[in-house]
């Protein structure tokens, strides 16, 4: 009988995604034993106690390098340990948000406007699958960047897929929007992941390895048909690009960010796009490097056509989360840039966008769930007029995360934005370079166009009011002002880092 | 040779305005003696300077002062210097000898009216300008006074500018000017890109080497300057109006010294209208149709200071005609404008006695028989009269006769057609000047009745006295054994002797005098003992409504620059408007409404979102599939 | 027999899979084309796992039917949740989030 | 003194003056007042204090600072002044006390507080001395955009009327020019890296070797955004609004000190980093400057309210300096620079009267007003005088700038100059007519109870007019600082003046 050689697995470099899987099956059993009066503490406290422990792990292991950290399946280097740096730093602020139970249904199976929801509603329990949900839909983002085959990959996907699908449906109000944009995201998702499953077949078919760098080295070789590579290439972009909400593959961002609870909008709108560039980043450098002939001038006439359509849409729009949807789709644009470049630099200027780009939605996110009238959150433009004068305060914080999406400079976002388009030039994509800056152009009058609502029209009296945030939003919210103004002012230290650190090892 | 004084000249009016501006009310009370004793301070360093000059050799007599290098950008050097020569201590004595009188005039004139300091202090305003104008040793320098006199021409004409016509008047002046101006500053550029220097000295030395086309150019550019303040055709317009100003104003500065800025900007670039014959005819022929015109003008006007205006328009005519005439003119062409101040002034400072005594009407059929009340003015204003139409021994007749005779020597057609026309300015002038003294002071008094004419007070009729005896003497002192024309000869140095003499000076003169004699003799026999008709009659031929219409120039300019202008105007603002504003914001909308379209695609519906993404799917194989073919 | 035709078979069910998501209105019947669609591709991956000879095609299948299951169990709880508000499984009753 | 880091202090001491009225409390607004006027008046008197120790006839940039900030894109902070530079700052510090003391009132019409009103300002008159000190491109850009910012809440925040639309318009204009001056900006820094260590430094920038049509693009890029800046016909339309409905106060900041930056950037950035490619553009330029200043003249004498024809005249104006700029001769250079800085303070002059006349009467339509001469004497003769400045009245500083800019224009381009000439008559007729609906004729009823200036309005506009004044009849301390500077830049990109004709024939 043949000798058995167990797998190695060097746990201390796939620490992170365990400790986070961990809470999370500790959030289930909280769910199932302890009882309703402890268990919202209790939940929140496991969560953020699991995030920071996995995060000090990322922050512990963050020089080490190998691909063998599982097998070949997950490599650990320094890009991915950078996005999954930044995805635990996302879900933390987020979960802050999330811990603001005003915003989720107790009982999500209720029927809405039932006598059961409502008696829940007034028992005054809370809702706490949300947790062990957020940890689940964490460890898959996590995961999804650093996996090297299409297995892992398609399973981190799913993985980072399903809870979310689940979590867009916990509004309290108006549950049959956010049923509904749960049901969206559901049905889009999963036939998006049965084209990227279907290309990964292809890929398979064509490089006879499911690992990334066996793909691209049979790419190298050029030996095998070229049609199941470049069937494979286009499927599984498909996949992708839906997830990122790339033109035409974006229709579901804007139903599903207005429909969903606005701190899991905010979670999935920052982290989701973190770790789904991550995996795009990954496998477009490592797996199809040497095919960039083929798939660069797809992905260029994709990205000039997101920048566009996102900035110009935006323009049209009358609800504040919507806008907000538009501008991330606009915001891909400008990201796949990035990928385009193909080179370190452009490596480089993706993190450093993605995370200053995270930071912001967040917060611009968590601005939105302050303002609220006695029937829950207005995201309406007009209702907002005039909130300058009712709140300067939390109007300047939204106005600056609007400037630092617009690119503003002594923002993180004009930061961002210049490393980026420099990257692409550098590389020759000089059309993407001319579009990116004209709807930018674009985009910053919607921004400005929000801002002037804000500041310079008077205020109407319909009960619009901001409420006083509780501690952990505060925070959050604060957080992430302070870190697009100080990105914005003093990005070399991040950039340094990014730089320094910031490879793809096959 | 250097002077330290001549500065002060300047300094000294200059001075005075800027105190009695700033000193606000409080001056009130001895603002006009301030303003007096600056000018006549003045007159006394240029009095001192003079007896200077006639202390030093012909060659020797101009003056410089340096006071500061002004503006200096690469080779554009400019000094704010200053330079007295022969030609400028004229109208150094001119400006602030007349000037002198006139503050002193206005001491009395003003005395009732509550901004008198005000009018000083822009009268100081103007004698500093004007100082500066004929002192600067440099084109730019004399630019500066240029405008300066510009200036306090536009503040002295809308004195009274709470009444709009005045208000318009003044306006009407200094855009007119700022014409002028323009041709002055382009001549300025032109001569710093052809010779590398603005300063009258570097011109001078340079004129030689550059080419006639360019000099012509400079030429030209001098005389439409010259057009814009001397009030000659075709930009004369403004002067008439200009009487708006106060009575002194008119005499000062709209007859005896800023209007005759044009004939010294000719004179003393007499370098290069002397190289630049095309440059000159030009001068020859604008002096000899602006003499004509105004005379023609002036016969229609019953508003006597508008009659003096046009006369004094006529007048300039002659100087720069004589100055047109290059080096045979030039002296002449400044003899008469010296004299002109006198007699001209004198005429005025009458007029405004005149309207003292008859609580300012203007209107001469409404005069009539004031000889008898006003005794003085009728003898100043008499004398001046003589001198004006040329009858010996007055000063009109030296100096205007000598430039009908040099326009005769001219020679060919030029010097027939430019003679012929002196000689009928002649003529006119003699009809309309004695038209004006027959309606005034002698005939039946036509005034209303609360009017009760009287003499003025002796501040006023003083500086006329004085003004009188110069009308009187000036020409044959100037004349005496060619006394100016020698003074001036290094300034404008003279050629040989030209050509044969066409007619001998004393046929000119005969014929002048027969010509005088006759413009006087119908203009006696159409208004002497006749009575006028209070208001002008309509029934008369056209030529009479053109003339007293200004021979049209104001419908003319009216017609064509301003309704053009008003029209280009209104155009553009629309343009701004709907095209140039349209266009971003066309844009602005294109980008919105695109927007609203795209936006339609996101129906909602589930199904059509799935089927985006199998069209993206197909249509990434197929891209994918043409791009490696 | 060629190892083609079952590519081609596979296609096939993805292609039939495809157009049902777009076609058909019952969430149920949307959501079980979206299962062919992810069997066409189990399909796809044992076929090159047989033509290239190694088993990992044949592994990527059975996690795929894993994960399969789970889009079930989630999914079913979204479609029998909006059911129960909305007394309809059709999918073009579900919008209200447009524009 | 170059241990003194005099344009980090410079630049420092207007946000620290910011920080301290933030301090403020709210309802106090005269502390924020006279906090803001010790802040500015300081920092002139700073500000004469620097220009003091500036080394005339040393062509290099002084007071050079330079610290590492992104060494990932090699972007340092970088400053420096040479002549010019250093001329525009002046400018602005001494424009900002003028400013804070005439506008006293000015915030009590805005939506928020006198105190955001005066902390707008001080952070603004930081990015002015910012934008003209950065010696690095990135660190230019980064003040050139967060500029208008602060602006944009002075409009939209205090300003009149159609405030917000206004402020809006301004904002996106000049963003976009801004945006494309981004791609052209990036492109550089590509370049640069291509061509020995990516760089932003200004000097090192001008040793680029870049392909000719690669220029071109550059050089639009960076124009557009400077002539929307400057205004150049036919980007201007968003200056008129904005002038409208900005504050007195505000306009002057913008009109006098912010545009400036674009006919600075076109000196400092067009010309010394592409001289090529200015070549290539100097005769549509030159069109188009002529162009704004005919233009701008019949605009100015088409409007019917004092601020909108303040703001066209301005736009003739700057017609005037770009003309001087891409004429290329060393009297246009240093005519165009002198008029910028006289130009800053006519317009003031201006602004600041018509802004009093306008909130007297409550209206700033010309024909609103008639007789003031009568009614408030002080505040008509300061008004006549600043209409005199404006239409270059020998004497009077205006006139320097503007023949210079003439002369040197003519000996390159005489036709150019020409049609330029005529500016000066339309000049006459946009001052005098408003002048005579205004100041002259019988006194309008609504205006017999205006009141003329206080004390405070007559400190505020002393300096101007003396400052005017002084540098009509003597401005070689202006000169002496920019003559060698300009000659410099020109000699660096192969300008020589055209000599004389006549030596020209002579050879």
């Amino acid at each position: 009988m043949s000798s058995f050689t167990a797998p190695v697995l060097i746990y201390s470099l796939l620490a992170p995604i365990l400790i986070v899987l961990g809470g999370a099956v500790i959030g289930v059993m909280i769910e199932a034993f302890a009882s309703r009066k402890i268990r919202p503490v209790l939940q929140l406290s496991v969560t953020i106690g699991t995030l920071v422990l996995a995060f000090a792990q990322v922050w512990h292991i963050r020089h080490q390098e190998t691909a063998s950290a599982a097998m070949g399946s997950a490599v650990v280097d320094g890009a991915g340990v950078l996005m999954q740096g930044a995805i635990l730093f996302i879900a933390i602020l987020g979960v802050f948000l999330i811990a603001d139970q005003e915003n989720f249904t107790v009982i999500a199976a209720a029927v809405p406007g039932s006598e059961e929801e409502t008696q829940s509603i007034q028992s005054g329990e809370q809702l706490t699958e949300v947790y062990p949900l957020t940890l689940f839909a964490v460890a898959g983002m996590m995961l999804f960047p650093v996996s090297t085959d299409l297995i892992t990959l398609f399973v981190a996907l799913e993985m980072l897929s399903l809870p979310l699908y689940l979590m867009a449906g916990l509004s309290r109000r108006r549950r049959l929007m956010s049923q509904e944009a749960a049901l969206k995201y559901f049905l889009l998702g999963a036939f998006s992941s049965a084209f990227f499953l279907f290309g990964a077949a292809y890929l398979y078919g064509y490089a006879g390895t499911v690992s990334l760098s066996g793909i691209g080295a049979a790419i190298t070789a050029a030996n095998g048909n070229t049609v199941f590579l470049l069937i494979g290439i286009a499927f599984l972009s498909v996949g992708l690009l839906f997830k990122i909400g790339a033109v035409p593959f974006h229709a579901w961002t804007p139903d599903v960010y207005q429909g969903a609870p606005t701190p899991i909008t905010a979670f999935m709108a920052a982290a989701t796009k973190i770790a789904a560039f991550g995996a795009l980043l990954r496998i477009f450098y490592v797996g199809f490097e040497n095919a960039y002939w083929d798939w660069r001038p797809l992905i260029t006439v994709i990205a000039i056509i997101t920048m566009l359509f996102g900035s110009v849409v935006a323009i049209a729009q009358r609800d504040i989360k919507r806008m907000l949807a538009y501008s991330s789709i606009a915001h891909a644009g400008f990201l796949l840039a990035g990928v385009l470049a193909l080179s370190k630099a452009g490596l480089d200027a993706s993190i450093f966008y993605l995370i200053a780009y995270g930071v912001a939605t967040l917060g611009a996110f968590g601005v939105v769930t302050l303002v609220r009238d006695s029937s829950g959150e207005i995201t309406d433009l007009n209702r907002w007029a005039g909130l300058g004068k009712r709140s300067p305060f939390v109007a300047t914080l939204f106005a600056t995360f609007l400037l630092a999406f617009a690119g503003i400079p002594l923002t993180s976002g004009f930061i961002g934005k210049f490393s980026i388009f420099s990257a692409a030039y550098e590389n020759g994509n000089k059309s993407v370079v001319i579009v990116g800056v004209l709807s930018s152009a674009i985009a910053a009058y919607f921004y400005i166009r929000v801002i002037v609502l804000m500041f310079f029209s008077d205020p109407v009296e319909d009960g619009t009011s901001v409420i006083i945030p509780s501690f952990l939003t505060r925070l959050s919210i604060v957080t992430a002002f302070a870190i697009t103004i100080f990105l914005g002012l003093f990005p070399a230290p991040l950039l340094n880092f990014i730089s320094s650190t910031a490879i793809f090892i096959r | 040779m250097t002077s330290n004084y001549l500065v002060y000249l300047i300094a000294l009016p200059l001075f005075g305005s800027a105190l009695l501006l700033l000193a606000g009310r409080k001056a009130d009370k001895w603002g006009h003696l301030l303003g007096t004793a600056m000018s006549g301070g003045a007159f006394v360093i240029g009095l001192y300077e003079f007896t200077q000059m006639l202390g030093r050799s012909n060659e020797q007599r101009a003056v410089t002062q340096k006071l500061f290098n002004w503006i200096s950008v690469g080779s554009f050097q400019v000094d704010a210097g200053l330079m007295l020569d022969q030609l400028s201590i004229c109208f150094v004595l001119l400006i602030t000898g007349v000037g002198t009188l006139i503050h002193i005039y206005s001491i009395a004139y003003m005395s009732h009216d509550l901004d008198r300091r005000r009018f000083f202090a822009f009268l100081n305003l103007f004698i500093a300008a004007m100082l500066l104008l004929v002192l600067g040793d440099s084109y730019l320098n004399l630019y500066v006074g240029w405008e300066g006199v510009g200036l306090a021409s536009y503040l002295l004409i809308g004195f009274w500018n709470q009444k709009p016509t005045y208000a318009t008047a003044a306006k009407k002046a200094f855009v007119a000017n700022r014409v002028g101006d323009m041709g002055l500053s382009l001549a300025i550029m032109i001569s710093f890109a052809t010779l590398g220097t603005v300063s009258f000295a570097g011109v001078k030395e340079h004129a030689g080497q550059a080419s006639t086309g360019a000099l012509t150019a400079i030429g030209i550019m001098l005389l439409v300057a010259a057009t814009g303040k001397s009030a000659q055709f075709p930009l004369q317009a403004w002067l008439g109006d200009a009487m708006a100003g106060p009575t002194p104003v008119s005499a000062l500065i709209h007859a005896a010294t800023m209007v005759t800025a044009g004939v010294y900007l000719i004179t003393r670039s007499n370098f290069i209208f002397d190289a630049a014959p095309t440059a000159q005819l030009c001068v020859a022929i604008i002096g000899a149709i602006t003499l004509l015109f105004g005379a023609v003008v002036g016969t229609a006007k019953d508003d006597i200071k508008k009659a003096l205006a046009a006369s004094t328009m006529s007048q300039i005519g002659y100087m720069i005609l004589g100055a047109g005439l290059g080096p045979a003119g030039y002296a002449f062409a400044i003899m008469h404008l010296l004299t002109h101040g006198f007699f001209k002034a004198g005429m005025f400072l009458g007029a405004g006695s005149v309207m003292h005594g008859m609580d300012d009407e203007v209107n001469m059929r409404r005069y009539g028989g004031l000889g008898k009340f006003m005794p003085i003015t009728f003898a100043t204003f008499g004398l001046g009269y003589l001198a004006i139409i040329g009858v010996p021994p007055f000063a009109g007749f030296y100096s205007k006769d000598k430039i009908i005779e040099v326009a005769f020597n001219a020679g060919g057609i030029k010097g027939i057609t430019l003679g012929s026309a002196a000689l009928l300015g002649a003529a006119i002038t003699a009809f309309y000047m004695t038209r004006v003294v027959i309606l005034t002071f002698v005939g039946n008094k036509r005034w209303a009745e609360k009017a009760h004419p009287h003499e003025s007070p002796a501040l006023m009729w003083l500086p006329m006295v004085l003004l009188a005896v110069g009308s009187v003497a000036s020409g044959f002192i100037f004349t005496h054994g060619n006394s100016l024309k020698n003074w001036l000869a290094p300034v404008v140095e003279q050629s040989p002797v030209h050509e044969g003499e066409l007619l001998k000076p004393a046929v000119v003169s005969v014929l002048a005098l027969v010509l005088v004699i006759l413009g006087v003799g119908l203009a006696v026999l159409k208004y002497v003992r006749k009575d006028i008709p209070l208001v002008a009659p309509s029934d008369v031929s056209i030529f009479t409504r053109i003339a007293r219409r200004d021979l049209l120039q104001d419908d003319f300019n009216e017609a064509l620059f301003m309704k053009t202008g008003q029209g280009i105007t209104r155009a553009l603002v629309v343009t701004d408007k709907s095209i140039v504003d349209g266009a971003v914001r066309g844009v602005a909308r294109l980008v919105r409404g695109s927007g609203s379209a795209l936006r339609l695609t996101q129906t909602g519906f589930v199904r059509s979102y799935a089927m985006w993404i199998l069209v993206g799917a197909i249509g990434l194989v197929a891209a994918i599939w043409v791009v490696t073919l | 027999m060629n190892a083609a035709n079952y590519l081609y078979v596979s296609a096939l069910l993805f292609t039939i899979g495809a157009i049902g998501v777009v076609v058909r209105r019952n969430a149920i019947v949307v959501f079980m084309c979206v299962e062919l669609m992810l069997n066409a591709a189990n399909l796809a991956f044992v076929t090159f796992a047989r033509i290239n000879g190694n088993l990992d095609g044949q592994v990527m299948a059975f996690f795929t039917m894993v994960v399969a299951a789970c889009e079930v169990v989630v999914g079913l709880a979204i479609i029998v949740t909006i059911y129960r508000s909305r007394r309809s499984a059709s999918v073009d009753d579900a919008s209200l989030l447009k524009r | 003194m170059s241990n003194v880091n005099w344009l980090t202090t410079l630049g420092i001491l207007p946000l620290l003056g910011a920080v301290f009225v933030a301090f403020l409390p709210k309802t106090n607004a005269l502390a924020a007042k006279r906090a803001a006027l010790a802040t500015t008046v300081f920092v002139a008197i700073a500000g004469i204090a620097m220009a003091t120790q500036f080394q005339r006839d040393n062509v290099d940039l002084q007071f050079v600072e330079s610290h590492s900030w992104i060494p990932t894109f090699g972007i340092n902070y970088a400053v420096g002044v040479d002549g010019i530079a250093l001329v525009l700052i002046l400018l602005s510090v001494l424009l900002a006390p003028i400013v804070v003391l005439a506008g006293w009132n000015e915030a009590s019409g805005g939506r928020w507080s006198a105190k955001t009103f005066y902390i707008l300002i001080l952070i603004l008159e930081t990015m002015m001395i910012g934008v003209f000190a950065a010696t690095d491109v990135f660190l230019f850009y980064v003040f050139f955009e967060a500029m208008l910012v602060p602006v944009y809440f002075l409009i939209g925040g205090f300003g009149t009327g159609k405030r917000s639309a206004a402020a809006v318009k301004f904002l996106l204009y000049s963003l976009f020019g801004g945006l494309l001056m981004l791609a052209s900006i990036i492109a550089l820094y590509v370049i640069s890296g291509e061509q020995g260590g990516h760089t932003f430094d200004t000097v090192t920038l001008s040793h680029l070797q870049i392909s000719s049509t690669t220029q071109n693009f550059l050089f639009l890029g960076f124009f557009i955004a400077f002539a929307i800046k400057a205004p150049l016909w036919p980007f201007h339309t968003w200056l008129p609004d904005a002038a409208d409905a900005a504050t007195p106060g505000t306009s002057v900041l913008l009109l006098g000190v912010l545009d400036k930056v674009g006919t600075f950037g076109m000196i400092r950035y067009c010309l010394t980093l592409f001289p090529d490619a200015t070549k290539t553009f100097t005769p549509v330029i030159l069109v188009l400057a002529v162009i704004s200043i005919i233009y701008g003249a019949f605009l100015a004498i088409g409007q019917t309210d004092f601020k909108r024809l303040i703001a066209f005249t301005s736009i003739s104006h700057f017609g005037f300096i770009t003309m001087g700029i891409f004429a290329m001769t060393t009297q246009g250079h240093s005519g165009a620079t002198l008029y910028m800085f006289n130009h800053g303070f006519s317009t003031a002059a201006l602004f600041l009267v018509a802004g009093w006349m306008a909130s007297r009467r409550g209206s700033s339509k010309i024909s609103d007003f008639g007789g003031l001469q009568r009614v408030t004497p002080v505040m008509a003769w300061v008004f006549f005088f600043a209409g005199m400045s404006s239409l270059a009245l020998p004497g009077l500083s205006s006139f320097v700038s503007e023949f210079l800019v003439l002369v040197g224009t003519y000996t390159r381009y005489p036709v150019a100059a020409i049609v330029g000439t005529f500016g000066i008559v339309l000049a006459a007729l946009y001052i005098l007519i408003p002048i005579q609906r205004s100041l002259h004729g019988p006194i309008m009823p609504g205006n017999e109870g205006l009141t003329d200036l206080n004390l405070r309005e007559k400190i505020a506009i002393a300096p101007v007019i003396a400052i005017i004044l002084v540098l009509g009849f003597y401005p070689s301390p202006l000169l002496n600082v920019i003559n060698p500077t300009v000659t410099h830049n020109l000699s660096v990109t192969g300008h020589t003046d055209p000599a004389p004709s006549i030596e020209k024939a002579g050879k």
